[in-house]
């Protein structure tokens, strides 16, 4: 159930962002998405969804597609988050699982 | 579960100093040791059987002959289900006089026939081997006998494998 | 219409909303109401929990039948899993690891000299603590350590030449009972408890933790493989995996955990995965190493 | 190094076995590397062991033979210290032989 919450999150918060963007509109989001991608990699809890569509913002960015690049770096950012979000509950919830 | 857990150190052990012990005798290729074996002939290969994709033509171009005469005096140990399409444990014996051949075939891999043998007097058509499947299929054991063709079949479930 | 809805769900869900943040810490510190608090590390009492956790789940199997892993659980894996031991697929490993064990360094020394007892027979001390560097060395780390002190390059730690003299090591220490001493030093008791806190928490966009699969679902099955129990699940490592074709250290094993959960693995000498390798270890205290093994 | 050959032979009441594991790829040609192409087929395609220089097991192999095959086959005849020929041809016309002693 956790994890499908997780999934489920993570998911409908990637889509339903794309909008006419500019140059600095993709740039502003890659560097917010890099912001967020550094914290969930200091929490040891990086996703490869995340990592994957933070290549896949820089590669639209390098191609000129703003659109798209500002879309996929703020997916990469909203997983980072949901990541983060993640890495924080488990630093008490892990204790759940230790078996007694 | 299984009902009689075992732990298989002593057997495990007992292979690695096989293999160990073997291993002072290991040899390189082209190495010149003294007793230098010669490197078989690839022409002997019998590339037309190899490239059938379906078992009859195989065996024909192997052996001459489709004709399968189906023998309980050939067995198989084949898995129900493989734990590994790509290493799938098979063992064959028979019990027919004057064998001269083995063959082992899948009926869907991408080409069926997996190996054959030539077997010289005084040598036992039992032979175990590792095949890959690549997906759930007949396996065939054939042998050859007296210029005639028996057999014996098993169905070996291929799954993928999942953990990662 | 810039996705109002979405940003507002978004900071819900992503706990970053002030409210939000006060529930999250509802939540864990309701979480942590029900157990001891995070008390002293206390590795030994966590030894027998663990251990006792697996015989009350599987009676039937003795404390060494853990080292066959997933075999414990389907005698079809289980027949074929031993015809393929008898001319087990690491053999060229153990035989190369052997020869590269052997070679003497540019410099005259060899690993023997790094090792005590010459490095044989000694795998089931591994990982150790390093009091002077204060981390926790594998036997993978402890071989690269030997390199770098004698000029030579650090290996990878995951497979090829490094996993090969491994595997010969590992062979020398076979039916040895695993050994991992945690001594009353505050940075091992650390490392002990970083390894354990990593090994139950969740991880990755499909939220597995280790013990998702190894503790809680050991001995189900797992799109048809069956799961490896935790207790005794690193005593065949290194191991040569059908599915990588040749033998690969038990870091290797971790990446490709990590990876299979959709989270971005740990660097091979990293801490995490060092401390991860001491709690798995020390869990398996008392049982008998088995590897180098073999596995699907 | 590249081609190994690990031969373990016993004998017992007149029967030898024999046991060998090859390093080989045995790539089938249906799978693809990590660049995303296929790996081309390189297979050994005759395996042979003799028992003193007399052949005792002709082996034709596919692609559908595992990576490093093993082998095991029994023959009459052998005794402690007889030398065990194996040698292979693959289909890119590499060969690799070795001897081991029956133990």
């Amino acid at each position: 159930m956790k994890r499908m919450a997780w999934v489920l999150a993570a998911t409908v918060l990637g889509l339903g962002i794309a909008h006419a963007a500019g140059k600095d509109d993709a740039a502003r989001a890659i560097d917010a998405a890099a912001a967020k991608m550094k914290t969930a990699a200091a929490l040891e809890d990086q996703w490869t969804p995340t990592v994957a569509a933070f290549k896949a913002a820089k590669a639209a960015d390098a191609a000129g597609d703003y659109a798209k690049a500002e879309a996929s770096a703020k997916r990469a950012e909203a997983l980072a988050a949901a990541s983060i979000a993640q890495a924080r509950s488990q630093k008490h919830l892990w204790r759940n699982e230790v078996p007694r | 579960m299984m009902t009689e857990p075992e732990t298989t150190g002593p057997a495990r052990r007992t292979v690695l100093l096989g293999a160990a012990g073997a291993a002072a005798a290991l040899a390189l290729p082209r190495s010149g040791r003294a007793a230098a074996v010669a490197a078989p002939k690839a022409s002997l290969w019998p590339e037309a059987a190899f490239k059938a994709t379906t078992p009859d033509p195989a065996l024909k171009a192997l052996w001459g002959s489709s004709s399968l005469t189906p023998t309980t005096q050939v067995k198989m140990d084949a898995p129900d289900i493989a734990e590994n399409g790509a290493v799938v444990p098979i063992s064959v014996d028979a019990n027919e006089p004057k064998i001269t051949g083995v063959a082992l075939l899948a009926r869907h891999n991408p080409y069926s026939l997996a190996c054959a043998y030539e077997i010289p007097e005084g040598t036992s058509p039992a032979i175990s081997s590792r095949l890959k499947l690549a997906k759930t299929t007949e396996v065939i054991a054939v042998v050859k006998s007296g210029g005639k063709l028996y057999s014996t079949s098993k169905r070996v479930k291929v799954t993928l494998g999942g953990c990662g | 219409m810039r996705a109002g809805v979405n940003r507002a769900g978004a900071r819900m869900a992503w706990g970053e909303d002030k409210t939000m943040k006060r529930v999250w810490l509802m939540i864990a510190a309701f979480a942590a109401l029900g157990l001891a608090r995070p008390a002293k590390a206390d590795p030994a009492a966590d030894l027998k929990a663990f251990q006792r956790y697996f015989q009350t789940r599987f009676p039937k199997l003795e404390l060494k039948d853990y080292v066959n892993g997933p075999y414990n659980f389907s005698a079809n894996d289980r027949a074929q899993w031993k015809q393929i031991l008898e001319f087990p697929p690491y053999s060229f490993a153990v035989d190369a690891g052997k020869k590269a064990f052997d070679t003497k360094f540019p410099d005259g020394a060899s690993y023997a000299s790094c090792f005590p007892h010459g490095g044989i027979g000694i795998a089931q001390d591994y990982p150790k603590f390093d009091e002077k560097t204060g981390k926790v060395v594998t036997i993978g780390i402890a071989v690269n350590e030997c390199r770098t002190r004698h000029g030579l390059k650090a290996l990878s730690l995951t497979k090829g030449e490094l996993a090969d003299i491994v595997a010969y090591m590992t062979s020398t220490s076979d039916g040895k009972p695993i050994h991992v001493v945690i001594p009353n030093d505050k940075r091992a008791l650390a490392a002990y408890e970083a390894g354990k806190e990593y090994f139950y928490s969740r991880r990755g966009q499909l939220n597995f933790s280790c013990a998702s699969c190894h503790v809680q679902a050991a001995g189900k099955r797992l799109r048809g493989q069956y799961l490896a129990p935790a207790l005794g699940i690193t005593a065949s490592f290194p191991v040569y995996r059908s599915k990588w074709g040749n033998v690969g250290t038990l870091v290797r094993r971790f990446i490709g955990c990590n990876k299979k959960v959709r989270s971005v693995p740990a660097k091979p000498d990293s801490a995490a995965y060092r401390d991860l390798a001491y709690f798995l270890t020390y869990m398996s205290n008392g049982l008998p190493i088995a590897g180098p093994g073999a596995r699907s | 190094m590249a081609h190994q050959i690990l031969v373990h032979a016993t004998t017992s009441g007149g029967v030898t076995t024999v046991e060998a594991l090859i390093k080989h790829p045995m790539d089938s040609g249906f799978v693809k590397g990590k660049d995303g192409k296929l790996i081309p087929p390189h297979y050994i395609e005759v395996v042979e062991f003799t028992h003193k220089g007399k052949l005792v097991l002709r082996g034709f192999w596919g692609p559908a033979v595992s990576k490093n095959p093993f082998i095991r086959f029994s023959f009459k005849g052998g005794a402690s210290g007889d030398p065990i020929g194996v040698s292979w041809v693959d289909n890119k016309g590499e060969t690799a032989s070795m001897s081991a002693a029956i133990m």
